[in-house]
């Protein structure tokens, strides 16, 4: 039985963790922290190394650049996060930053620093051959972050529970949640444009450590309280971060990605309907998208479709490719979703090969002419909407959006929508439904759910979406092939990876598939070496994730609890005599089973 | 179209659901003892192939035995690896996840069946260097086929039969005489019973994995011999027919995951082959097959769900 | 046939037991395989009625409930509800206005404890998916009703302090309350209860008496299956003995008490089968 | 408090916007200030699988390009100008691929593409190259439709402007082939197999339709999946149809388990493929029986080729950590071609980089215009953007080893 990741038992682990500057004075960790972070601060304005050689140019002297951006950064949260410990009550206007007591939020930002500053400053030497690549530079910022780390263990614990916030004026509220959610738009913005791995591990490095700190200083709680209490507010500062990423971008390098990430992770939500909220297990999910998007490029007026003549307008299009998905949802789920959800599973998996395999074979050659085979839909046209051209460059609001900003706009659009639907689905008699069912169908059913409709529904509607995500996917590629829909391939989005982004970002959330779709983009993206072994990782996530941390890295708290139903319950005696229970009915169930047979 | 070419498609087919038959007993068993699908199990059998592959490739001498004197070896590495990795899987993966819900168990089998997949291909080496990024030539026996009144059987469908014939008279009397296939029986039926009455439900369900993924080695070995290759995403497909041939048998029994399988493999090669004989239908032949066999699966659940020689039917949960 | 009610104990004479049945089953049995697990039972409920099915162990008395609530398709026979044969489909039972408790606690374990009742009300609201996203002022009523609804229920079985609880957080006994508030949230005009007062101590034991004949009082009727005798022979209008699937027999409560073919079959062979402890029925068919 | 703590929040975003704003700074340069010593860079693009299934054809592509580029910096070919490859990994997705080409496009320094491998990757690119006049040049995708329209059979369109190919198209290698069985072989009934994806459906209709105009018969087409192995069920078809060949569409790991069937089966009439079958593991699956099966390859053998002999060398003495493998000929051909056009545009300016997009127009306008002899031979391109020569060789598999190409041949048709 795992336990390492039951909350019940880091508590005692933390009370007797040793400390190392027990009696120490903390007014010397504080000074380490301060001394160690300015210096570090002031390293980041100096060359590190003297070759060009090393990824992002660290030659420069005067102002920062690449790696040292995010050791600026880390250095000027490190000191900001002292304000609180700094004077006897906290220097004022910084109290906010740590609810809970400062220690472990510096401790992390530390960490943090030190591990990014120190990556870079270990393969500056790893890749260029030997410490000899150093400059005063290099040796100071190495140096520098370490200080703080030892400065930070050095203070004694001050985790206490977070005063109630104070009461502040609406219009203050909502300016926070814009401030903080740009923010956010920047942080993600320097992750997503990365030129250079070198530069993403060490973004990776300092956001892991440091979202822990501020996670552990009860920022978060405090921010995700303020976001409850303004929740039409954060929609919209949300959609605004979003929609203005765009206009951060001077060219389409990143836009072209930002767009892979949004369809990936749209479909990735509309599986999370059928997986996180209905608890149904699709393994063929990517062909729905595959449906969406062949159904817009037979009627999008593509040389290469056998209905050349026929160019529908997009909302056209988009109509029938959801109509088509939903349709084939249906006819694979009326069938199989009566029988138990194994079975599901290996029919969905092989509706994938089917899709792929017919889509192929109606080439003219095989079967009849529909869809040109394996060489596909090409030049599938750019889309027309309003007379809004998406692949000739727009100007607006002084800004050049090129082709893939035109359709990043337009993604986002359907991201929202499809967050709007699950949200709004998931808190709903239908979602109370799904609930239930995946809790305890039986028991569902006979009170009044009627667990099939509710079960179609489901895949009905995740089919749709993913559908809908379809058709727009034809027009951004230009290009459909149905060796773009399969189980598994080295690249996304394909039904292994939309799982394990469903999986590892965490079941039945909306922001779980989210970070769980970038963040498989983005690794096998800006780490080249990672390409091989993708796939491999992937696997090994699963399983790992399965056995410690089944609920994603953003749980539902349902989920949670679904997931560690045994390990808690077994801390509760009477629990004992239930399990036995239901074993039994159990048995009822197979002697049911026969009777039917 | 003749009675030659007819008895040849019958006898394409049964050999080829022999093979499915044997991986299907995999997902049989396992599913009888624990109701998992072990998605898994289709790279159970492919490792199985490159466990006798390696035998053959890497130990000094055997390359030059004949290849009936090399088989026995062969199929001794083979069994070796994949029971290795069955009962590996299972302790490691399975068995923690054994009071979790029903997804956890699923999704770490796709897991697995990923990660074992890329582990072949990434590091799997060949004597010359070569890798196992694509399909790896497989030794096959030389020779002619023999002919009986125009139907070829080759030797590889003749090993082929015959050690599925071996394999289930073999299952069948380890499943009825012995202690452990008793006590397997047993536990199948009715874990809690089983308990009390001193059988260990945990070597019992390691005692499924291993018998299933010995047969998936076998299967292996049969496949490299007729097609003369094997490759680390050969489980995929094969896997997924097999576990269709399970489903067709009925799930949880044992005859009826052969019986499945053969009749999978002649359904497959009959409708393929009689379609690709004629002009007006070629087209709708092979390129199809795999198509034929899931419309087969679905139409099976939908239509008897028990499968053919179904004891249980799918519960209500 | 003996539809005649018994003196009602407690408070209640104020309902009509005794005018038309509002269940009527007839000859249902259910085999499995070559096991007959219920064999030809009839059984008939007023509007307002308690009744108790007793029996002891493999009698068949939860498979009977299972055939009643569409869990089951009975092998043969009919059940007729209001009026209308029913469906052998869960859902439609419930719809029909039947619903039930499981002899096993079967809450949503992982839901809160007004979102279990909230799923009660489930077959009472329509709201489809389409007005679950554009959420106009239907939804919203249908919504706020079913909240309300629930708040209610909840405080009639003084639960509501448990409102916002997980389900499997609360003690045991009020789990036992809260799937009868569940099961009443769908309106139902018959209630079977599977054991309930299964596990419970003598003090909450009285207190779901009490609850039952509250909930009579709304106009439920109610089907009780129980092994505490005391608990049982207090509380039903009458009682109804099954054994090995066929019906004994049936009557008041002295009547029942009185027969010396009960006494023979169920009291006597299990006279250790004391009432108020935690009994664990095996499953009724084996 | 509360409004200070907002002016301190505030005070960390403006320097967090401060911070990103003055950054990037190895994005927009253009002169290099490291060893060209303030020459002017111009990058090269390279895009192919560098990973997965396809990697060693990929990384093929990548270290001869880098040859063609590090050759042109060491000998100084544009004076001035200071060559860089950029390689970027496709997987062989068409999205990843066409992501790739929106980076090229945005990066300025890029005056030309060389790839991708897969044909439908290289459409997906082409719509975002084109609107910026990108000169992409593959050397290996080989889909008649990618320069010549979707309506190549009967109407040629060129497609897109700015993309060239220097290797041969399908729509060549199946009527060699076809030319070859009918006239050299004089045989005059054949099956055809092919495994369902482009390229092998490519090769088999264009023979098919060759053959057909010879005066040959199809007696059998057939499709089977592309990672089947089992072809009993087509294999029982050929033998009751006569057919005294099968051509085979499609890659060796499927069509060599064909060959090894089909004589087991006992019908001793050979398979012939295209280059997708020419590869040693051909033989080690299909075994001795695979003796006198066919392959045709594009090109001239390289190996033979005299003008082929100084990249072969230049290439093994480079030592890159993999073989040059069936593309690097043509991948070093097509950098070259770059260089050359980015030569002649800058002469045309009197050796000024002209700005922005004037730049890539005019290197468009430069490789329309190229002519050079390669290491695969003559370059230089057609009204389509295909290369001008056809040669093919046909291979014979002769006790157990492809021989040196018993056939080679330009194709006219």
């Amino acid at each position: 039985m795992t336990t390492s990741s039951s909350t019940g038992l880091t508590a005692p682990g933390r009370a007797t963790r040793r400390r190392l500057g027990r009696g120490a004075d903390p007014l010397v960790g504080k000074c380490l922290i301060a001394l160690g972070s300015a210096a570090a601060l002031g390293s980041t304005f100096l060359s590190w190394t003297w070759t060009t050689a090393f990824p992002g140019d660290l030659t420069v002297t005067g102002y920062p650049g690449g790696n040292q951006l995010i050791t600026l950064f880390l250095s000027i949260l490190t000191l900001l996060a002292l304000g609180p410990a700094l004077l006897p009550g906290g220097v004022p206007g910084t109290r906010w930053i740590a609810p809970r007591g400062s220690v472990r939020l510096l401790r992390s930002l530390s960490l943090a620093n030190a591990a990014s500053t120190g990556y870079v400053v270990v393969a500056i030497a790893w890749e260029l051959g030997g410490v000899a690549n150093y400059v005063a530079g290099t040796w100071i910022a190495g140096a520098s972050v370490l200080l703080p780390v030892l400065g930070a263990w050095l203070l004694p614990e001050d985790d206490h529970e977070p005063a109630p916030a104070r009461p502040t004026p609406r219009w203050a509220q909502i300016v926070v949640v814009f401030v903080v959610v740009m923010l956010g738009l920047l942080v993600t913005d320097f992750g997503v444009t990365t030129g250079f791995s070198e530069e993403f591990i060490g973004f990776c490095l300092g956001a892991g450590f440091a979202g822990r700190g501020l996670a552990a200083s009860g920022l978060f709680d405090r921010f995700s309280a303020l976001t409850a209490a303004n929740r039409v507010a954060t929609g919209w500062a949300v959609f605004a971060a979003a929609v203005s990423f765009v206009f951060l971008q001077s060219s389409d390098a990143y836009t072209s990605v930002a767009d892979n990430i949004l369809i990936f992770a749209t479909v990735a939500l509309g599986l999370n309907i059928v997986v996180g909220l209905a608890g149904l297990l699709d393994l063929g999910y990517v062909a729905f998208l595959g449906v969406g998007a062949y159904t817009a490029a037979l009627v999008s007026g593509t040389a290469a479709s056998r209905y050349a003549h026929v160019v529908l307008p997009f909302w056209a299009q988009a109509l029938i490719g959801v109509a088509v998905s939903v349709l084939a949802g249906l006819l694979i789920g009326a069938p199989t979703l009566r029988l138990r959800g194994d079975y599901l599973a290996i029919v969905t998996l092989g509706f994938g090969e089917i899709f792929r395999i017919t889509m192929n074979n109606l080439d003219g050659q095989s079967g009849p002419q529909v869809t040109n085979g394996a060489e596909g839909e090409y030049g599938i046209p750019d889309l027309r909407l309003f007379g809004y051209d998406f692949g000739r460059p727009h100007t607006v609001l002084g800004h050049t959006l090129g082709r893939f900003g035109n359709y990043y706009l337009l993604l986002v659009l359907v991201i929202a929508l499809v967050i709007f639907i699950f949200a709004r689905v998931n808190d709903s008699r239908i979602g109370r439904a799904w609930a239930a069912i995946r809790e305890d169908e039986t028991a569902a059913e006979a009170m009044g759910v009627h667990g099939y409709r509710f079960k179609l529904l489901a895949f009905g509607l995740g089919a749709g979406l993913a559908g809908l995500a379809g058709t727009i996917q034809g027009h951004l590629t230009s290009t459909v092939t149905p060796d773009q829909y399969t189980f598994s391939s080295s690249a996304p989005p394909n039904s292994a990876f939309l799982l394990a982004a469903v999986v590892l970002g965490g079941m039945g959330t909306i922001s779980g598939p989210l970070l769980g779709a970038s963040l498989l983009f983005l690794i096998p993206d800006k780490l080249q070496f990672f390409h091989n072994k993708q796939l491999l990782l992937f696997g090994i996530a699963l399983i790992v994730m399965m056995r410690l941390r089944p609920e994603g890295l953003v749980p539902d708290k349902r989920r949670r609890l679904e997931f560690h139903e045994r390990e808690t319950a077994a801390e509760e005696a009477y629990e004992e005599l239930v399990v036995d229970e239901l074993d039994r009915s159990d048995g009822l169930d197979e002697l049911e089973a026969e009777a039917r047979a | 179209m003749s009675v030659t070419v007819l008895l040849q498609l019958v006898e394409n087919g049964l050999v080829l659901g022999a093979m499915y038959g044997l991986i299907a007993v995999g997902y049989t068993m396992v599913y009888g003892t624990i109701q998992l699908i072990n998605f898994a199990h289709g790279e159970i059998f492919m490792l199985g192939g490159f466990g006798a592959l390696t035998v053959y490739a890497w130990i000094p001498g055997v390359a030059h035995l004949p290849l009936f004197a090399a088989l026995p070896l062969m199929l001794l590495g083979g069994v070796v690896v994949a029971v290795a990795a069955a009962v590996g899987a299972e302790r490691l993966a399975y068995r923690p996840l054994r009071t979790a819900p029903r997804l956890a168990p699923l999704i770490t089998a796709i897991g697995l069946s990923l990660a074992l997949q890329q582990v072949v291909s990434l590091w799997y080496r060949l004597p010359g260097g070569g890798n196992a990024k694509a399909p790896v030539a497989f030794p096959s026996f030389g020779g002619k086929a023999f002919d009986l009144g125009g139907v070829l059987v080759q030797r590889a469908d003749l090993f082929t039969v015959i050690a599925a014939a071996v394999c289930m008279a073999g299952l069948a009397w380890f499943v009825a005489r012995t202690r452990s296939g008793r006590a397997m029986q047993a536990t199948a039926q009715d874990p809690d019973t089983a308990r009390l009455m001193g059988i260990d439900p945990d070597r019992m369900i390691v005692v499924a994995f291993a018998v299933g993924a010995a047969l998936a080695a076998v299967a292996a070995l049969t496949q490299g011999l007729r097609y003369g290759q094997i490759s680390f995403d050969m489980g995929f497909v094969a896997g997924l027919k097999a576990f269709t041939a399970a489903v067709l048998g009925g799930i949880g029994n044992v005859r009826g995951a052969m019986l499945g399988g053969i009749v999978l493999g002649l359904a497959e090669e009959l409708s393929s082959g009689i379609l690709a004989h004629f002009r007006d239908t070629a087209q709708y032949g092979q390129a199809w097959a795999d198509v034929w066999a899931f419309v087969l699966l679905i139409l099976v659940l939908l239509l008897r769900p028990q499968g053919l020689l179904g004891e249980r039917v799918a519960d209500r949960a | 046939m003996s539809t005649q009610p018994a003196n009602p104990p407690g408070p209640v004479s104020g309902t009509a037991p005794g005018s038309e049945p509002i269940l009527q089953a007839r000859g249902v049995t259910m085999r499995f395989g070559g096991l007959t697990a219920v064999d030809g039972v009839d059984l008939d409920v007023a509007g307002g009625e308690i009744v108790g099915l007793i029996g002891p162990n493999g009698a068949g008395k939860t498979t009977f409930f299972n055939c009643l609530t569409g869990l089951y398709p009975p092998t043969a026979g009919s059940i007729t509800f209001r009026g209308q044969r029913l469906a052998p489909k869960p859902y439609r039972v419930a719809e029909a206005g039947i619903s039930r408790t499981f002899q096993n606690i079967r809450l949503f374990p992982n839901m809160t404890a007004l979102e279990n009742v909230m799923v009660g009300r489930h077959c009472r609201t329509r709201e489809g998916l389409l007005s679950a996203i554009g959420r106009g002022p239907r939804y919203r009523a249908a919504e706020r009703e079913a909240r309300q609804t629930a708040r209610e229920l909840l405080s009639f079985l003084d639960l509501d302090r448990h409102a916002s609880a997980i389900a499997r957080s609360l003690p045991y006994g009020d789990q036992r309350k809260l799937e009868i508030a569940r099961a009443m949230a769908s309106d139902p005009g018959l209630l079977l209860l599977d054991e309930p007062a299964a596990g419970m101590n003598p003090r909450e034991t009285l207190a779901l008496r009490e609850t039952i004949f509250k909930i009579r009082q709304r106009g439920l009727s109610v089907v009780v299956i129980e092994h505490d005798m005391r608990f049982i022979f207090n509380l039903c209008d009458r009682l109804v003995v099954l054994a090995r699937g066929r019906k004994l027999t049936e009557g008041r409560p002295d009547e029942v008490r009185a027969d010396e073919r009960v006494i023979a079959t169920y009291l006597g062979t299990a006279p250790a089968a004391a009432p108020g402890t935690a009994e664990q029925e095996a499953s009724d068919a084996r | 408090m509360f409004q200070r703590s907002l002016a301190v929040l505030g005070a960390v975003a403006g320097v967090c916007g401060l911070a990103t704003a003055c950054g990037s700074r190895s994005q927009s340069a253009h002169t290099a200030s490291g060893s060209g010593g303030g020459a002017t860079v111009v990058k090269i693009g390279l895009d192919a699988p560098l990973t997965g299934g396809l990697q060693a054809l990929g990384l093929g592509m990548q270290y001869s390009a880098q040859l063609a580029v590090d050759l042109a910096n060491k000998q100084q070919a544009v004076p001035g100008v200071t060559f860089q490859l950029v390689a970027k990994d496709d997987q062989a997705s068409a999205s990843i691929g066409e992501q790739n080409a929106a980076a090229y496009v945005a990066d300025p320094g890029v005056a030309g593409v060389v790839g991708p491998l897969n044909s439908a990757v290289a459409q997906s690119m082409q719509s975002v190259f084109n609107q910026a006049n990108l000169v992409d040049v593959s050397s290996a995708s080989t889909n008649p439709s990618l320069t010549q329209g979707p309506n190549w059979k009967t109407a040629k369109t060129r497609a897109y402007p700015s993309f060239f190919r220097d290797i041969t198209t399908d729509a060549v290698q199946g009527p060699f082939a076809a030319d070859y069985v009918f006239k050299t072989l004089g045989i005059h009934s054949v099956a055809t197999v092919d495994d369902g994806q482009t390229y092998g459906v490519g090769l088999v209709e264009t023979f098919s339709a060759e053959f057909k105009k010879l005066g040959g018969q199809i007696a059998l087409a057939q499709t089977a999946t592309a990672n089947t192995t089992d072809y009993s069920s087509v294999i029982s078809a050929v033998k009751s149809s006569g057919a005294k060949l099968v051509y085979y569409g499609g890659e060796y790991p499927a069509g060599a388990p064909l060959s090894k069937e089909l004589k087991a089966a006992g019908l001793n009439i050979p398979e012939m493929g295209g280059d997708g079958n020419q590869d040693p593991t051909y033989i080690k699956t299909a075994g001795p029986a695979s003796n006198g099966d066919f392959a045709t390859v594009p090109g001239a053998p390289l190996a033979a080729l005299p003008s082929a002999k100084d990249f072969i060398a230049q290439y093994q003495a480079a030592h890159f950590p993999a073989p040059y493998a069936i593309y690097g000929g043509t991948s070093y051909d097509a950098a070259e071609s770059i260089i050359l056009s980015v030569k002649a545009a800058l002469a045309q300016d009197g050796g000024k980089m002209p700005a922005g997009d004037a730049f890539r127009s005019q290197v468009e306008k430069a490789e329309q215009a190229v002519s050079f002899d390669g290491a695969t031979g003559p370059v230089a391109f057609d009204q389509y953007g295909d290369v001008g020569s056809k040669v093919i060789t046909m291979y014979k598999i002769e006790n157990g080893a492809w021989d040196q190409g018993v056939y080679s041949g330009a194709f006219a048709g």
